[in-house]
């Protein structure tokens, strides 16, 4: 038997969701949110190492990149970042919701937000399908013959294995986003299902906004990711 | 180079080795005299900024000389001389292979006359190495994919030991070797009953036999660039930088002709990744080495002595 | 706006037109670094999609997550100090990276 | 010795409120977690230090024959792993710091107690993984597991090992999360942060570098392990790969971690010092600064490591500067800590001997690290024995000194019991001559040359490296011995009174061992920090001699 149940006896007033250890709501508002903020934090550092990553590798090998980036296609790059700058109106509004009794708008943004999350993750799919048919993938099967550089007199070849340590990087990095995508959407699986049984309202909807934090923060991932990986020497 | 070591060494010994004394005795002299005694009570005393301004202060001063020296070692042992002798190492798991310009090859040993210049140029086939020698005081991590640089100048004949010093594997404590000093005339017998001809000569019969005769021609404009005097100087690329045209740049033209095309020239240079093993590639840059006059060791027909040459192919 | 029972106190919310502005300023940026992809900026590509990329991530971050009205200082030294360390990554690796074609 | 042993009155307190496994493996209670923690590292610690023993007795001759070469390579790398990952960064924040925090600061427990049992759970899976790695073939990387040899030419079990890592790291991420929340949000009234123990301070700046340090190592791992399962060849020299990029990503969490493991036993020996002089520490704001300095320049040296190892000159230089400068804050605290000495009313039980053997070990350790700093020396010493004396004069000096001396000194609050202090003093004695004995011959051995991770070596070096293993010996004996008393004073040991050092601190004015929610009205701190005048003096223990 947990100690804090036990600990009933101590909070005067108990308000249900008020942990034992706090001495009061507020307390315990500003520490989830310090806490969510540093595992953000966190986050940042663990992108960080990716990104430090592909900041050398591009400035080495900036034609091949191009040219491996032209590979992708920009319109599934695109609707990805629309449909997640959408799923973060949506979260906010569910926090908004939350804090104003809304129990319908709660609701239907949070499912709202699930569904674009899966979209997202849908045509990320869609885009490993073609990566895969086109022997993108980094491997054995890895092919990448004859590939003109964007930007450079014609007879310019992009060289295979700088074009595979690109897509190692792609993967690695959109991979790691759409993992962090997964967590997010079980989150709010659970989140709404919470919501569901009532028990967020004015006075208690911390998760609420820590999952939408968490889910803000993997949307700036993205919107840092669609220039670095897309949008790299398109112009003709 | 082994003496300026030496001497920093000793002299942040001394330095840390007061500061190290002086602490101490503090604490001792501190630890007996203010011993617990009845009816004493401890001093409070709140700290005084000043004094702990002082020993933030002198200590960084005092690091600043250490960085100081430090750094202008660090120049001097990572520049080669320009007129070193050349000696290409291609460390291999559990084997050092080295080849002396002049053609000799030797498994984990390597002969040097004493008080000349050695440069070493560096690569591995596998997995990241270190070339040790503690006796000059000299360590650098040999790296696959790329040419690293360490140089020395033996002073005194002897037989001293080889290390590898970054883990490498099973063998790793295996993989040692010597480096044999020897007096100048005893170095030219060792060495002339060496094997073949110079290193850039074999260089010179790869070069044709792989075609790199066909576009890089040294009498009319070929497709590819002239390499006569190209090594060494800088070279004007297609995208409007300059590199100097030292080996790694050598060495990625082959392996990797489309990173750095030389301005006015198509890349239609194929990659030789995979088809030149460690050895050719080394002869190759030494043979093109030897193609500009900046390097005088025993190259091909000029032998006019070296200062007139170069002027000569510079006008 | 501000919920009826007092000790809820909602610093954290602003209205909802402030959202929808900021959705719609998103889009817009990003609509903007997929046209400036296009055009041949020679070097400037690259810095202009960042430059983009850091402002839709700066008005997620003040608007979206409540940077902006929260009165919880730490948030912003959090914030602050992460973005501080990554770029002390970013920078100091260049340090070696971008200074190996000089020696 | 054991005198007649007083049955303590039975009063209820955290160790005797609930009964039977389930309320030991399911508690939220800090302290609990605390002896939780307190098992699970030292079961590591002991089995990093076997490895430990074999290698010395491995390095006795020059020849290679008492184990295979193989096997002398994953000796060395697992007690690289097990000490670095699952002793040495876990210890004193997971043990000590658990336990006082929030004692120390009034508080009812950390900010996020479910998420501190999950830590300790995370680093069990993590313990296991690697045992089951360990058992089953083992890792020959080196505890640095270097490309392209990790992602490339071995095939032992990185990838399992890297899981393992991955998940206690993430355990060290949530402790530093819930002490740095814990800090800011939950300080008893009154409880100002000048005027928080030092201990806090060093706890908190350690926090910084477990949150901002760890993610990257983690990435780093998963890379190694892409590389290897799905061919993501990002560190591959074939496809163009720096292998330097692994250094410099790997670097930069480890060396900040040598600051996780060091900076809370700065934080424990700021405790001892004041309470055995009976004084205030010396310049409390620039030694609780100096703490976090050091955690925030730590993040910017990270290249030392790698001088040798291909660097452009001018970054070597970047880095050699930067490095001397984090040396600043540690010399201020060896300063600091020696000037509070001075007027002091010295008492020497067993704490203020490891908090001197601290002192001097750590000196001799900082200072060996300005000759690693310096550029002109490092390209001879990196690699070699002179580099593992340096990082265990730190390690092992100071961070298990530390470690030990902070064990003693709040064995009281944490057991209810008093450890016998003859023993104890005998112990520390012999941790200390030990430890010299052992690695002050890898200073002579690695200046002249004997490279490092060595199964083999030239005859001359062996006079020195037979003193190592004979000091490696009495070491191990040394550290036998706390583990027995300790046990021990559970059974047998006097009942402590609830402030048997009569020391400053919150910690101190809840009963020995704290009830479950430590205190029963919240604490209202109106003295400023080390208020030992107002204490006074060392109480008269009748059985002091024992």
């Amino acid at each position: 038997m947990p100690d804090q149940a036990v600990s009933a006896v101590h909070a005067e007033g108990h308000d249900p969701a008020l942990l034992h250890h706090f001495a009061d709501a507020q307390q315990q508002r500003d520490s989830s949110s310090l806490g969510m903020w540093l595992f953000l934090a966190t986050e940042v550092m663990f992108f960080g190492g990716l990104f430090c990553g592909y900041l050398i590798y591009r400035l080495q090998f900036f034609g091949d990149f191009g040219a491996a980036s032209s590979s992708l296609s920009i319109k599934l790059g695109a609707t990805n970042t629309v449909v997640l700058i959408c799923s973060s109106l949506t979260v906010v509004l569910a926090v908004w919701a939350a804090q104003h009794a809304k129990r319908t708008l709660l609701l239907s943004s949070l499912i709202l937000t699930i569904i674009l999350g899966f979209v997202f993750l849908g045509i990320k799919g869609i885009e490993y399908k073609d990566k895969f048919d086109e022997h993108h993938v980094p491997g054995p099967s890895f092919s990448f013959e004859n590939v003109k550089i964007p930007g450079q007199p014609a007879d310019h070849y992009a060289k295979p294995n700088h074009a595979e340590l690109y897509f190692s990087l792609y993967f690695a990095m959109t991979g790691l986003h759409a993992l962090h995508m997964i967590i997010g959407a079980g989150i709010f699986v659970w989140i709404t299902v919470r919501a569901w049984k009532g028990q967020f309202g004015p006075d208690y909807y911390t998760p609420v906004e820590m999952a939408g934090l968490y889910w803000h923060f993997v949307d700036i991932i993205w919107i840092y990711l669609f220039p670095l990986l897309y949008l790299i020497d398109r112009h003709p | 180079m082994a003496g300026q070591v030496d001497a920093i060494y000793i002299f942040l010994l001394v330095i840390c080795g007061m500061v190290a004394l002086l602490v101490f005795t503090c604490l001792l002299y501190f630890a007996a005299r203010y011993r617990r005694r009845a009816g004493v009570a401890a001093e409070q005393i709140e700290g005084s900024t000043p004094l702990e301004l002082t020993w933030s202060i002198i200590p960084l001063c005092v690091f600043m000389v250490f960085f100081a020296w430090g750094a202008v070692v660090y120049f001097k042992q990572r520049t080669p001389p320009r007129d070193a002798t050349e000696v290409y190492v291609v460390a291999k798991q559990w084997m050092w292979k080295l080849e002396h310009v002049e053609g000799q090859r030797e498994i984990n040993e390597l002969h040097v006359p004493v008080g000349r210049d050695v440069k070493l140029i560096m690569t591995s086939q596998d997995v990241i190495h270190s070339f040790f020698v503690p006796v000059f005081r000299m360590k650098q991590d040999v790296l696959p994919g790329r040419y690293t640089m360490a140089w020395f100048r033996a002073t005194k004949p002897g037989t001293y030991h080889l290390f590898c010093a970054e883990y490498c594997g099973t063998q790793h404590s295996g993989m040692i070797g010597s480096i044999i000093v020897m007096e100048p005339a005893q170095y030219e017998a060792w060495m002339s009953g060496g094997p073949a001809g110079p290193l850039s000569a074999t260089g010179e019969k790869i070069f044709a036999e792989l075609g790199c005769s066909t576009c890089h021609r040294t009498d009319t404009q070929g497709r590819g660039p002239n390499l006569q005097g190209v090594f060494g100087k800088p070279v004007l690329l297609e995208d409007g930088r300059t590199v100097v045209a030292d080996e790694n740049y050598v060495r990625e033209s082959i392996l990797d002709p489309g990173a750095k095309i030389v301005n006015g020239f198509k890349p239609v240079m194929p990659t030789f990744q995979g088809l030149v093993s460690e050895e050719q590639l080394n002869a190759l840059v030494a043979y093109v080495k030897s193609l500009s006059s900046v390097k005088p060791a025993g190259t091909s027909a000029s032998t006019a002595s070296p200062d007139t040459n170069a002027k000569s192919q510079v006008e | 706006m501000s919920g009826n029972s007092e000790h809820s106190s909602f610093e954290h919310s602003s209205s909802l037109t402030t959202y929808v502005v900021i959705w719609l300023a998103l889009l817009a940026g990003t609509a903007l670094t997929v046209g400036a992809a296009f055009v041949d900026l020679k070097h400037f590509n690259t810095p202009l999609a960042l430059i983009i990329a850091t402002i839709k991530a700066t008005l997620v971050a003040l608007y979206f997550m409540h940077v902006k009205g929260s009165s919880e200082k730490m948030t912003k030294v959090v914030v602050i100090s992460a973005i501080f360390f990554l770029l002390l990554l970013l920078v100091l690796s260049m340090a070696d990276f971008g200074t190996r074609a000089w020696s | 010795m054991a005198t007649a042993v007083a049955q303590p009155v039975e009063r209820e307190n955290y160790l005797n409120k609930h009964y039977g496994a389930l309320s030991w493996l399911f508690t939220t209670d800090h302290k609990r977690i605390a002896l939780l923690y307190l098992g699970s590292i030292t079961f590591f610690f002991f089995i990093g230090g076997f490895f430990a023993l074999l290698i010395r007795l491995e390095l006795l001759t020059p020849i290679g024959d008492l184990v295979q070469a193989d096997t002398y390579n994953k000796l060395f790398t697992m007690h690289g792993m097990v000490m670095v990952f699952f002793f040495l960064i876990p210890s004193i924040p997971a043990v000590l710091g658990n336990f006082l925090v929030p004692l120390m600061i009034g508080a009812k427990d950390l900010a996020f107690p479910r998420v501190n049992l999950l830590s300790w759970y995370l680093y069990v899976i993590g313990g296991v993984i690697m045992l089951h790695c360990m058992l089953t073939g083992g890792v020959d990387t080196g505890w640095t597991f270097y490309t392209p040899f990790s992602t490339a030419y071995t095939n032992t079990k990185i990838v399992e090992a890297g899981i393992a890592i991955f998940i206690v790291g993430f355990s060290s991420i949530l402790t530093g999360l819930n002490f740095v929340v814990t800090i800011h949000r939950m300080r008893a009234p009154g409880m100002t942060w000048s005027r928080l123990p030092l201990f806090i301070w060093a706890h908190y700046a350690t926090s910084i570098v477990q949150l901002l340090g760890t993610p990257v190592v983690a990435i780093t791992i998963l890379l190694v392990a892409a590389e290897r399962l799905f061919h993501l060849g990002i560190f591959d020299p074939k496809l163009g790969g720096d292998p330097l990029l692994f250094q410099h990503l790997f670097w930069f969490y480890s060396h900040p971690a040598v600051y996780i493991m060091i900076l809370p036993s700065m934080g424990v020996v700021s405790e001892i010092i004041s309470c055995y002089t009976r004084k205030r520490i010396f310049g409390y704001k620039f030694v609780a600064m100096s703490s976090i300095g050091i955690a925030v320049l730590g993040f910017l040296v990270w290249a030392h490591h790698m001088f040798v190892a291909g660097v452009s000159v001018y970054a070597a230089l970047v880095f050699s500067l930067l490095s001397y400068a984090v040396g600043v804050p540690s010399a201020v605290k060896v300063f600091n800590w020696t000037a509070t000495m001075y007027k002091g009313s010295l008492h020497y039980d067993a704490p203020m001997l490891y908090a001197f053997g601290f002192l001097g070990l750590f000196t001799i350790g900082g200072l060996t690290g300005l000759f690693l700093a310096c550029l002109g020396i490092d390209p001879h010493v990196t690699d070699t024995y002179f580099v593992v004396a340096h990082f265990h004069y730190i390690m092992v000096g100071g961070a298990v000194m530390g470690y030990l001396g902070g064990m003693h000194f709040w064995w009281p609050k944490i057991s209810g019991r008093l450890y016998p202090e003859g023993w104890a003093k005998l112990a520390a004695l012999i941790v200390f001559i030990g430890f010299n004995l052992t690695f002050f011959p890898q200073f002579i051995l690695g200046y002249v040359g004997m490279p490092r991770r060595y199964y083999q070596y030239p005859g001359e070096f062996q006079v020195l490296n037979v003193l190592s293993t004979a000091g490696a010996t009495v070491l191990g004996v040394g550290y036998l011995l706390p583990m027995l008393y300790f046990l021990w004073s559970m059974r047998y040991g006097k009942p402590a009174p609830d402030n048997p050092w009569n020391a400053a601190g919150l910690e101190w004015k809840t009963p020995s061992p704290p009830t479950t929610f430590n205190f029963d009205e919240e604490p209202v701190v109106t003295w400023e920090a080390y208020n030992y005048e107002e204490l006074g003096d060392f109480p008269e223990q009748e059985a002091s001699g024992a």
